[in-house]
């Protein structure tokens, strides 16, 4: 097939072992890296806001649609079945990729937030009561907070902050407290998106699993970084988003044990997640229809099957290998910087590195860096209130994909120095 | 080092970003307006002075970057001791010397120091910063005109 | 720039006047429909379903993702604030199409089914009592009977329905009784899915808004075949799809009236729709970002801007008239069929035909016509309150755009000869 | 015409599509089992006279494309005077043929003449017209199972 053939790594090996890969050879399949910012190489650094994508991905989309596009589910020619079947055939990839039970757990969303804003509204808000609690860490993106105040403010509920100590890890005698029997489900992330941590959750779901309490993991940095296993986990729902995996934008993933499920009210309402409409009375379609109204990213859903091919070829014990070593590296470098401060620094962390500098604020940094071809983000990361747990105004942060290499760390330790230069 | 960046990063800016100048809380301001930049996390308030129509006393406090405290602390040098609609005049020729192209050469004599904060104009995604005290200025303005209104009506 | 020079007929012509247009140079410009399907050249008439797209899109997806692909509204770096310009000028593109009076009343959703829902969520339940009234009428896709449903559920609201007559147009005299004191939204559809009609909607908007009752239109179906002017219309809300116009599958567009849309509840929560976030209290951002929580699906917007490009160089005085050729050549022809019966014969059609034989199911003449390389639709089109109103289980329907050409509906007369072979 | 084609629609179908046989309601049947296509809108009722634990008798009504209502006329002349067990292997037997690629001489010589609806094995997204009779016999006995337990017990 030609999408694997253009993939390099597996003509020069076909067995994915540990050491194997040429990731120098790998960089190339991602045309974005080889391009010049401000006459610079680029060095792309942003990789937990987005990633980038291989060929093979942008191949699939554009292949879709020269040849296979038609509406899915509902035609009876060739053309849509086979726009069906490539759909559906990302469905499973999914399924394997997060080690689901069955496919009907598996609904197509938008992306992460769209994802935890249906469990918010169809699982939670009819549910939660005055006084009831939902449970949420000191280290949530925004899309793990506001859908649950939204759902509180409607309903009477509350939230419940599970405190975070000065490495950024989650402090689990507190967490132990904190669940209690007015919780009525834990929405924790897996790995934070601001601090890098890589949090204890086969624990914690344990923990919350033993007063009966289920448990939502926002998974949109950790999905494409560390293998998830959804049934050893035993987490009740486990959200994440494509763009963030080296797939398109415009899709994500709900995963929910399918007794929740099935016991959950529709999401939104239309075409394709009805059996049967009468004006009197409709009755819904099956999992997992019935949370995927009207026409879905069709497209974007095949180009994620791309990348999930793309991920499994690699292998994930190469991915977490390479990244940890990229992590150490980019540590070691930076905190050898005299006046930079690492925020975050849990035993178990994602390749992500959020810091400070005493004499330049983070959008100074970031300016300047890009000037030297660096791409980080600068700013409170959609997570503002662990901005206020450190007591800073905003971090530059540096987080590492698979694809980049020691030259793009030292490239950023090199534009630093320019900062250095400017503001002391 | 490059030039666009050293236009952006003039002595100036550093010095004024490093120490800006009435960096205090005002006792008894006229008005105090927040100005707040979603996007990095800026924030600041703009202590006012006001009496028959003239700006007599102006501070701010708050965080941010270079480009921000510079641009406020340069701008309430600037603003003191000026009638109000002088302020607001000020206020439009800001935003054309950060916005447009080419600013005329009247534009740039008019607002004399302040055109440091010129080279902001190659850097899009920095105009929010170069304008957040600016914003705060025009709001307090408007409303310290309208709560006068409202008390002498 | 290279998509417009790919565009053949800005080559042959600046000027997009009537008559100028060399169609059958414009057809090479969607690579889909050259394919054979089943040894036969592919006759794709199933355009209502969803529309093929211009190499002008595909091109702009894959151009995005090679060259600028970055998260949005948030980074400080260059490639960030290159995605955020492509996605926002169509924002600009997309007020421009429809005229609406500024861009901040244009949110980007998944599609027509997501804008809807949006609207019943965050505009009509928040509003409504028992006893309140939804109007909609007996031709609307399950798209906007449904989310209605969902919220008459939770409200205690009703639902009424605006009858049609034979001819499948909407009887305004029952129209007129219908609003009334207890009417708190017209919903709509601007063109008929299942049946063709184009309804006379300015009309409609005038008779509800001297009730002051606003007023949705489902734009879904018109949107790629009307030039449509939400100012001159004064509808309060315009809903439509860019996967069936021309554009990707993924996005879609809410136009709201500014009035509204700052009165509204936001409808999910997350990152960008946000301006500051603490665990006591949350700020929403100002419109349009109030309603676009989470990573949007940027290359589909990006991708959505070509299609409307596109569709504004061919324009749309050209493309009425087109399709109008098509729909009147479609009607001769099959009317002079003996055992067929068109569905739907307003006097103000779009080009769609839904039709059903005596001797054969829909089902099985869709089988029989994809054979012969013909793609239509079976079934109830999504809109199973027609076909009970119609009295069939189902009907076949072709359903034509620009591209389409009269050897297209021969070879679906063809092959509806071949039906008749086999059934009678 | 093409092969395939003629392969899915022979003429028993066409027949039993246009006549389907026991086309009318059951006079108290043991059991009455809705069966339902949403993709198509396909919709038929199933009546099923059990008795000892053998089906006596059934028929059906409804809407629907050829070869669905071939496939359940087809289907009710085979059930009818054969144990439950029976038309529960006949179930089995006959979702093997419309969808293994390649049925065994076994399971084509057990169906006899139900093999007429193998061309359906070609057109996937046809594989439901052909079940839904049988889907629906599947789901009636299961309710009359069940609903015999309960009243033994
Ligand atoms: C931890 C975390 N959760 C949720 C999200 C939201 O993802 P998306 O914007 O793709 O919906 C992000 C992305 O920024 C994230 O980092
Ligand atoms: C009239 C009408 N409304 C709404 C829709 C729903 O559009 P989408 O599936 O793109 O959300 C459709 C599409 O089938 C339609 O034809």
């Amino acid at each position: 097939m030609s999408l694997i053939s253009s993939f390099p790594i597996m003509s020069s090996s076909c067995n994915p072992a540990q050491n194997t890969i040429d990731w120098t050879a790998l960089r190339s399949d991602f045309p974005l890296l080889s391009q010049q910012a401000h006459n610079k190489q680029l060095a792309y650094l942003d990789n937990a806001a987005t990633t980038q994508k291989p060929n093979a991905v942008i191949e699939a989309i554009a292949h879709y649609y020269r040849v296979d596009n038609a509406n899915v589910h509902r035609g009876v020619y060739e053309l849509s079945e086979r726009a069906t079947q490539s759909y559906e055939a990302t469905r499973n990839k999914v399924q394997n990729f997060l080690n689901a039970w069955s496919r009907e757990e598996i609904i197509f969303v938008r992306g992460a937030t769209e994802a935890i804003n249906l469990v918010a509204q169809s699982y939670a808000r009819p549910a939660l009561k005055p006084g009831d609690e939902i449970l949420i860490s000191a280290m949530e993106h925004h899309s793990n907070i506001v859908p649950w105040q939204m759902v509180c403010k409607k309903t009477g509920a509350q939230l419940a902050i599970i405190p975070i100590n000065d490495s950024a890890e989650i402090m689990l005698e507190r967490y132990q407290q904190l669940l209690n029997e007015k919780t009525r489900l834990v929405a924790v992330t897996h790995v934070s998106n601001a601090l890098g941590s890589i949090n204890p959750v086969q624990q914690m779901i344990t923990m919350a699993h033993e007063k009966e309490i289920p448990v939502l993991l926002d998974g949109a940095q950790a999905a494409a970084h560390l293998s998830v296993d959804v049934q050893a986990l035993d987490c009740d729902f486990y959200t994440f988003s494509s763009h963030k995996a080296y797939g398109p934008t415009g899709v994500g993933v709900l995963y929910g044990k399918k007794r929740h499920l099935d016991a959950m009210e529709p999401y939104q309402g239309g075409g394709d997640m009805i059996s049967s409409v009468r004006f009197e009375h409709t009755e819904y379609n099956s999992l997992p229809y019935k949370f995927e109204a009207g026409t879905p990213n069709i497209a974007g859903v095949v180009g994620f099957g791309a990348a999930l091919d793309y991920l499994s070829a690699v292998g994930f014990d190469n991915i977490v290998q390479r990244e940890q070593q990229l992590l150490d590296y980019a540590t070691l470098k930076l905190q050898a910087i005299s006046g930079l401060h690492i925020i975050g620094r849990a035993k178990n962390k994602a390749s992500i590195i959020s810091f400070v500098l005493d004499c330049a604020h983070s959008h100074d940094i970031s300016t300047i860096l890009d000037h030297q071809g660096v791409a980080i983000r600068a700013g409170h990361h959609c997570a503002m209130p662990v901005m206020e747990r450190f007591n800073v105004p905003a971090t530059a942060r540096a987080s590492m994909a698979f694809y980049n290499n020691e030259a793009d760390i030292d490239q950023l330790v090199r534009g630093l120095a320019q900062v250095f230069k400017l503001f002391s | 080092m490059n030039e666009e960046l050293r236009a952006l990063y003039q002595e100036v800016i550093i010095d004024h970003g490093r120490h800006p100048r009435n960096f205090k809380k005002l006792e008894e301001p006229s008005c105090c307006q927040e100005g707040y930049n979603p996007l990095c996390g800026d924030r600041l308030t703009l202590y006012l002075k006001v009496d028959h129509n003239k700006i007599i006393d102006a501070s701010f406090e708050g965080v941010g970057c270079a480009i921000s405290m510079a641009s406020t602390s340069l701008m309430i040098e600037r603003i003191k001791n000026i009638p109000i609609i002088e302020a607001q005049q000020l206020f439009e020729a800001f935003h054309l010397l950060v916005t447009e192209p080419s600013p005329t050469v009247k534009t740039l004599e008019y607002l004399g120091k302040l055109t440091v904060l010129g080279g902001v104009r190659d850097f899009p995604t920095r105009i929010k910063c170069a304008t957040l005290g600016w914003h705060a200025l025009k709001a307090g303005l408007d409303n310290a005109a309208s709560e006068q209104r409202v008390s002498t009506e």
